[in-house]
């Protein structure tokens, strides 16, 4: 199998769609002629012209608003904001309505709408450029939220999505795009929001998504050799959420860990832990612990911005914790 | 122009009327909840605009979008069964006054957050353009819209890529209770499109012939494919800005000297009332727009007395059955809501 | 004392500080001549003028970012959206400015700026005007965020936070403006973010916020009836959520029922609910709760709309449902 | 005007210079990281804008600030820091390249979702209208820039209450890798004042003279209370948008056609490199708006060349010293980021 990059499997993914059905299209800042500020949509110009590769002006609210538009009548675009922090300010297209005229007009209209945006905290992109916002995307009904965190997953979840008549928002992480891993291009595709364990253990689960699946999977190794076994849930979607693959896990390991890169105050976290408290509370050994990031937005200053997100450490130091009953603080 | 079209304009506009009166009725007995904006004052902007369309245009509306709706061959009963609530709502009920939607006319919606008409038209004319098709865009939005910065986004991506839309501005000259001195730098409308070099006209939007001509020579330019068109309509609206406001921040000269060149009486009702005028008032209240159009056609032959008197009650009736047919229908269950949202699952499986 | 209505408590309390400072200046749709959609800023206009009562554009990203600008440079002004729905509008200037700002200049600049808005499911008013949408404004370090429930409360806090250097959002509930309540000027307040328990009991402590305290001091009443002793939390602020008062009443009654108007998937509710697990897991004796609004965009028509948010029958369910161990659906 | 103020000018325009090259130098090896903007090219609209205002004016900026920051008197020390993420920095290490601050100078910061800078400005503004004092606000912003929506509703309501405010358009012709043809439907920038009624003028921004000359005639109106002031410069930069980015997207042609009325040989360099350039290679590179003032003082005789070649040294020494400055500054800890998240906290109990 091919080892890929991720941004190049998410190309590939546009590609292939753009190829499949002439109703697909991009748009975004730069994502044509200049062929995208990750390169996910490289070489597309070329081959499909400037109508389907539409390169915007800086206006967030109104193109990603054109993609709602243009869906109503049927077609498939695929906006791509720069990154998910310019996304405040097409909210109101994404929540105001793409979630809701399906809905509104008693069911009437289509709505095969993408929206894909990178973000998370990267390297000292300061705070304005640093959010994560994935819980913003959550508590919206008729939206759907998917969380590619391999290659694999970029290729599927992003064609799932261009071939779905809803909305959906993809978030991918600027960390990953250089991140490599196998790609089968012929494999059949799980649903989209089904989530993944990708590592089996016995004594904790630890649920994530996004980057943070690569830094639990580092730490569980870690811990393999400290003899504590961690079962790896990568949730691939945060709306819907797998719930059943979670309580599944929980109910054989008793211990629950969500793990996630955004500060832990009311972030995607806090829906994951709650359910699941909820759901598994008799299987539960120990309360349920939620590792995220500080309480502040990102410094500019390196060392302080890695130390504002979980680290393999980190993760590693909060799963010992838990099993050990201590406070995530007092475990080095 | 055929006798037969300003015929039917003259009734669009008499059953806009009818029907925006009875609303307000309906309101006020509880049978209509939430925001209810209402036309009266505006018609011949809906009528002249969307007589000069084709069935192919597509049309984008606001919350104040009843007419809009109407003109465009929604049928009565299902606008009203909407503003009711119901069922057999055009929006199934699930969308009510403001946002109502029919795709088969290719009535895109209205929408409530001031400003979104704009990036849903240039979607639609994206795809429009992007298909070679000989359709046009219809963008309505009011004055007050204007200063949202969607309007200016969505303006530049319109002349850039030379869409098929035609911008529909329908200055009421408020924007609730901001009179448009104290809203836009520039008051008159139309010359804000410059900034895009968009080519833009300001019409007399009480006079349904002139707003039919000038949508015409402007649907014109855009088939010809050389971008979008922009129309500012001058107009007045005879009401509060939705049934919840009294319209009292209208200084009473400033009603009247509208009034004195346009509308001389109906208008004066408005401002001392915290209710709607009764039908009776308003019928009493004498020439607007429609008054206009009416003297038009009486000058010159196209119309007896009778027979304006038998529009009037086509009109009357025809409300009076839509208002029946909504009564009638049955309230939506919660079943329908989550088909509604989940009307674009299809076959797939989501876990 | 004085009965008053929750809008003049908090035209009172703008008048009061107009009046005591002038860099205090109000400014947002109609506040002016016209008196506040909902009277809010009646009488101001023609008290202080128009520099100091500005009606403004439709132009929320704008004005709201004005606000910021003006904080900047030690005015205090208060912006009024005229519903939480137009705030998506001013996103950028509320969580990418006002939030961050003071932190990226290293502390050199104060941020005392109001956003003031009405949200919540009022009367019919569609998906578009019937969001909730508390949780957007939760999950960012820098902000603060306040939910008045009473006349009183919102004297005190809407005073306190134009007093504040700090940024913060007050969230009203348009459903209130009309509720009447005692207000006590001369009272001293409480600390913004302090929680108040609105009734003692003993078996079950519901936490809730703005409405929704009255529909379950209603649910209450009627369990106390029928021998169930409900305690009623009201948290009034939901960034910073005071925990203690929480965790004090849990202690006591060993049950968990959060209460919100807002879809429960990822509204605030999942913050609540999901620290609350952690801290007081060991004190639990039934899986916390969170009972909220339908997976929906709030339908127009009247029935269903009340069917998609919680009612004094419905939170009464759900109290009886946790404490008799049964789902929420199975008691009628 | 006085031979000095040419000279500090034109000694700006050498430190911006010297001190960008030296930022992209550093960033190459490590010592900066993140998105790193340079100004190479556009220094004369910086320096002639900033020294025709006063110290009691506002600025607000974006995120290709330093030269901003370093002409508003922040001292090169301070601004290096920042960019190491230091604690010496004018932000403490919090902001970054983009984000510096100076309240004392009146910097108002660098703003880095664009389209903020209209919003702050105007916020900033109404104070000093509200106050009554006779203080400017200077927004500067690209020509990419003047496609967000607050661009519009900003200018607005600037234009309606007469806000005192230059707008100043620093127009690269380039939105990153998108030529300004291709993302506005108007590239004549200054005309898109003429839908708030806001005068407007489009000058060299490549003439330090032209710049300062047009600033001080737009700050005299606004100081007369006539409201806002828009000015286009238009200039090119040199390198890429940010440090990120090749430049490969400008066709070279295009590049040098510029170049050959402008800056003949400097940016020939850019578009085959994927690395920035090197100073020897830029110094060898040739007129470009510094050589242009250069040889204006040399021909004037306001300038020898010894002197220019002390100016000249004097900004590397200083731009030199900066950088030890940086590099010795202690990093930030995580209590004073805490602190500076809590810097308005005061004696304000919070629970
Ligand atoms: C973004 C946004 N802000 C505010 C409102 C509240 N609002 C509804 S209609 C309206 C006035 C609109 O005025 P105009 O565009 O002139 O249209 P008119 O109602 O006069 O037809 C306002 C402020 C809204 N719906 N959306
Ligand atoms: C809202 C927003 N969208 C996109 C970006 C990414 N971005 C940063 S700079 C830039 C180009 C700005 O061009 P211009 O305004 O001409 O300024 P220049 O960089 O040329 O000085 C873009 C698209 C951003 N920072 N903010
Ligand atoms: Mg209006
Ligand atoms: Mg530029």
């Amino acid at each position: 199998m091919d080892e890929v990059l991720y941004w190049k499997a998410l190309n590939l993914a546009l590609d292939a769609e753009m190829e499949a059905d002439e109703s697909v299209f991009v748009l975004g800042e730069d994502v044509g002629l200049y062929g995208g500020s990750y390169r996910v949509t490289e070489g597309l110009y070329a081959k499909y012209g400037e109508w389907r590769v539409r390169d915007t002006p800086i206006s967030e609210g109104s193109f990603t608003g054109l993609g709602v538009g243009a869906a109503l009548v049927g077609m498939r675009p695929v906006v791509e904001i720069m990154t998910i922090n310019f996304s405040l300010l097409a909210l109101d297209a994404i929540v105001n309505m793409a979630a809701k005229v399906p809905f509104m007009s008693g069911g009437q209209f289509p709505m095969p709408l993408v929206v894909r945006m990178p973000g998370g905290v990267a390297k000292q992109l300061a705070a304005q450029h640093s959010q994560r916002l994935e819980q913003m995307y959550m508590n919206v009904p008729g939206l759907r939220v998917a969380v590619p965190s391999t290659p694999q997953d970029a290729w599927w979840q992003l064609r799932q999505a261009i071939r779905s008549d809803e909305p959906i928002v993809l978030l991918e992480h600027e960390l990953l795009y250089f991140s490599k891993g196998p790609l089968d291009v012929e494999a059949k595709a799980p649903p989209m929001h089904r989530a993944q364990v990708r590592r089996d253990g016995e004594d904790l689960t630890l649920v994530t998504y996004s980057r943070m699946v690569d830094l639990s999977l580092r730490a569980a190794e870690r811990l393999a050799e400290e003899g504590i076994s961690v079962e790896v849930v990568d949730l691939r979607s945060l709306r819907p959420i797998d719930w059943e693959s979670c309580a599944r896990s929980i109910a054989k390991t008793h211990h629950l860990l969500v793990v996630e890169e955004d500060s832990r105050f009311a972030g995607a976290g806090a829906e994951i832990a709650a359910e699941l408290a909820e759901r598994c509370f008799f299987e539960l050994d120990a309360p349920p612990r939620r590792h995220g990031g500080e309480e502040l937005p990102i410094p500019y200053n390196g060392t302080l911005e890695s130390r504002c997100i979980p680290s393999v450490s980190s993760i590693a130091g909060a799963a010992r914790a838990l099993l050990g009953g201590k406070q995530p603080g007092e475990t080095p | 122009m055929e006798r037969e079209t300003k015929v039917s304009m003259l009734y669009d506009m008499l059953l806009a009327r009818a029907f925006e009166e009875r609303a307000a009725r309906e309101y006020t007995q509880g049978n209509i909840a939430g925001f209810l904006h209402l036309y009266p004052g505006e018609e011949a902007v809906a009528v002249g605009v969307l007589h000069a369309a084709e069935p192919s245009d597509y049309v984008v509306s606001t919350y104040r979008e009843h007419v809009h709706a109407l003109v465009r061959g929604i049928p009565p009963d299902a606008v009203m069964a909407e503003l009711f609530g119901k069922r057999d709502g055009c929006s199934r009920g699930m969308g009510g006054s403001m946002h109502l939607f029919d795709r088969e006319r290719r009535f895109m919606g209205g929408y409530a957050i001031v400003g979104e008409t704009y990036p849903v038209t240039l979607g639609i004319a994206y795809a429009v353009a992007m298909r070679e098709l000989p359709e046009a865009v219809i963008c309505f939005f009011g004055d007050g819209a204007v200063n949202q910065g969607t309007f200016h986004e969505s303006l530049n991506m319109a002349a850039l890529w030379k869409l098929p839309i035609l911008f529909v501005c329908e200055n009421n000259h408020y924007q609730i209770g901001t009179e448009i001195h104290r809203h836009s730098a520039v008051a008159e409308v139309y010359k804000r499109a410059c900034g895009y070099r968009i080519p833009a006209r300001r019409v007399n939007g009480m006079d349904v012939l002139a707003v039919y001509q000038a949508t015409q020579d402007a649907l014109r330019h855009i088939r010809e494919g050389t971008g979008p068109q922009f129309l500012e309509f001058e107009t007045y609206r005879f009401r509060g800005h939705s049934m919840a406001d009294p319209g009292t921040y209208r200084p009473k000269m400033e009603v009247q000297a509208y009034e004195s060149t346009e509308d001389p009486v109906v208008v004066a009702i408005e401002e001392t009332l915290q209710h709607y005028p009764t039908p009776e008032q308003i019928a009493a209240a004498g020439p607007d727009s429609i008054a206009r159009m009416t003297t038009h056609m009486n000058d010159g032959g196209l119309l007896s007395a009778q027979e304006l008197d038998r529009l009037k009650a086509r009109a009357e009736e025809i409300v009076e059955r839509a208002v029946e047919f909504a009564r009638r229908s049955p309230e939506p269950t919660m079943e329908e809501a989550r088909a509604a949202l989940e009307c674009n699952r299809g076959a797939e499986v989501l876990l």
